[in-house]
């Protein structure tokens, strides 16, 4: 289920509703919540404001759940990102699978935002409280550990 | 003298440089992205600070050597940042 | 904050306490829950009954979570795990790590799950649903899991 | 004749083969895990086929070298299944 909406959501509605579908057979659930937190030490952040593409934001979130899904052994994942204002503290995004084996869970929720970062088109701008602003650029960290999900060193453990 | 235009998208700070969301642009044909990029930055030389422009054409990522065909939803921007 | 309880828990309170405690500091939250599954495809559980050793599983679980705490750059973690007879689809545990970048939090909740399940006092025993009952043995693959934690082969990934 | 005694808890199976939760038992002096758990399989025969028994020694675990002194917390149990 991929939700893009500029409304906040309910983490643990959505908690339960995999709970609820995943019946007797999964034992683990693991979820990430991503919120907005300070830019940098010293620059607090007032305001995140993110823009994004409509309907390939869903398919391309889409394409990465059913990608996770073929990898690991899971129930169907459930994603929600938000679009728009959104302030200090508030959730932007939100990945939460459930599967009968923990690491099967562990690996799909953070291959999942891991692969939404540097596929999913939104644009972050950091308005801080001091009045500055800017759009933040893509690290490089992020497309690399993107590349390892698919290209993993020999000798790691899958 | 021009075929069916491309429907182009802009987004972010490429939005803001060019100073437009979407815009029509005719094309004669088929030609790749990077060479629809070079027209891109001789009609706004503006986003020539730009470091890396990404393409989209039909809501999928691709890459510089993908052809872009009469019709099809282009989309510029930089690299992306949700999360 | 480490508890051992025989009363359900609220994850969803829980995780708002470590968001807030996060302050605009942390921007990754990531949560392990386990519940209750059936114990195999074709032998229902009816119910778990979880013994455990009071006191030594605070301190397990504690030293846990520090070490957590040292080898990545988290908040203190949350780990709530319950004992006594939990039914059908009931939380057993929760586990909950905020963190500035969401590598740290992957990690250290996969870890933490990972090291309670070979090292924390407590015994299951699975009573199905057809009255069968019997006390789970532990899984070499759980042992050989936090084994990898100590000892990674070369070339992983930190 | 014997020394101050240890304290002995028993977990999970391990208690219900023993049928014992927890005992004193005397002990003349330092010994071994390895010795004590010698003695434990003289006392309770009945645990003979448990595969695997753990030793936890005022709450740490220990592996069977470690001394337990006089007056220690000693508990024996199967691989913990936790979590």
């Amino acid at each position: 289920m991929v939700i893009v909406q500029e409304t906040d959501f309910d983490a643990a509605a959505l908690t339960a509703q995999l709970r609820e579908r995943s019946a007797g057979k999964a034992g683990a659930l693991v979820s990430f919540t991503g919120y907005v937190r300070d830019y940098a030490q010293d620059q607090a952040t007032h305001t995140l404001f993110l823009e994004h593409y409509p309907g390939m934001c869903e398919r391309e979130i889409q394409t990465i759940c059913d990608t996770a899904q073929s990898r690991w052994n899971t129930l169907e994942p459930i994603v929600v990102h938000r679009y728009g204002a959104l302030h200090h503290k508030e959730q932007i995004v939100f990945v939460a699978v459930a599967s009968a084996h923990r690491g099967d869970s562990f690996k799909a929720c953070e291959y999942i935002i891991d692969a939404l970062k540097t596929r999913a088109p939104f644009w972050k701008r950091e308005i801080l409280s001091g009045g500055k602003q800017f759009w933040v650029q893509q690290r490089d960290a992020d497309t690399q550990k993107t590349d390892l999900w698919d290209n993993p060193p020999s000798g790691t453990p899958s | 003298m021009s075929g069916t235009p491309i429907k182009v998208l802009y987004f972010a700070q490429v939005a803001e440089l060019t100073g437009a969301r979407q815009e029509l642009w005719p094309i004669d044909g088929p030609l790749t992205g990077a060479d629809w990029l070079a027209q891109l930055a001789a009609r706004y030389p503006q986003l020539a600070p730009v470091q890396r422009l990404k393409l989209a054409v039909n809501q999928y990522h691709v890459s510089p050597e993908t052809l872009i065909q009469p019709g099809d939803e282009v989309a510029v921007f930089e690299p992306v940042t949700g999360g």
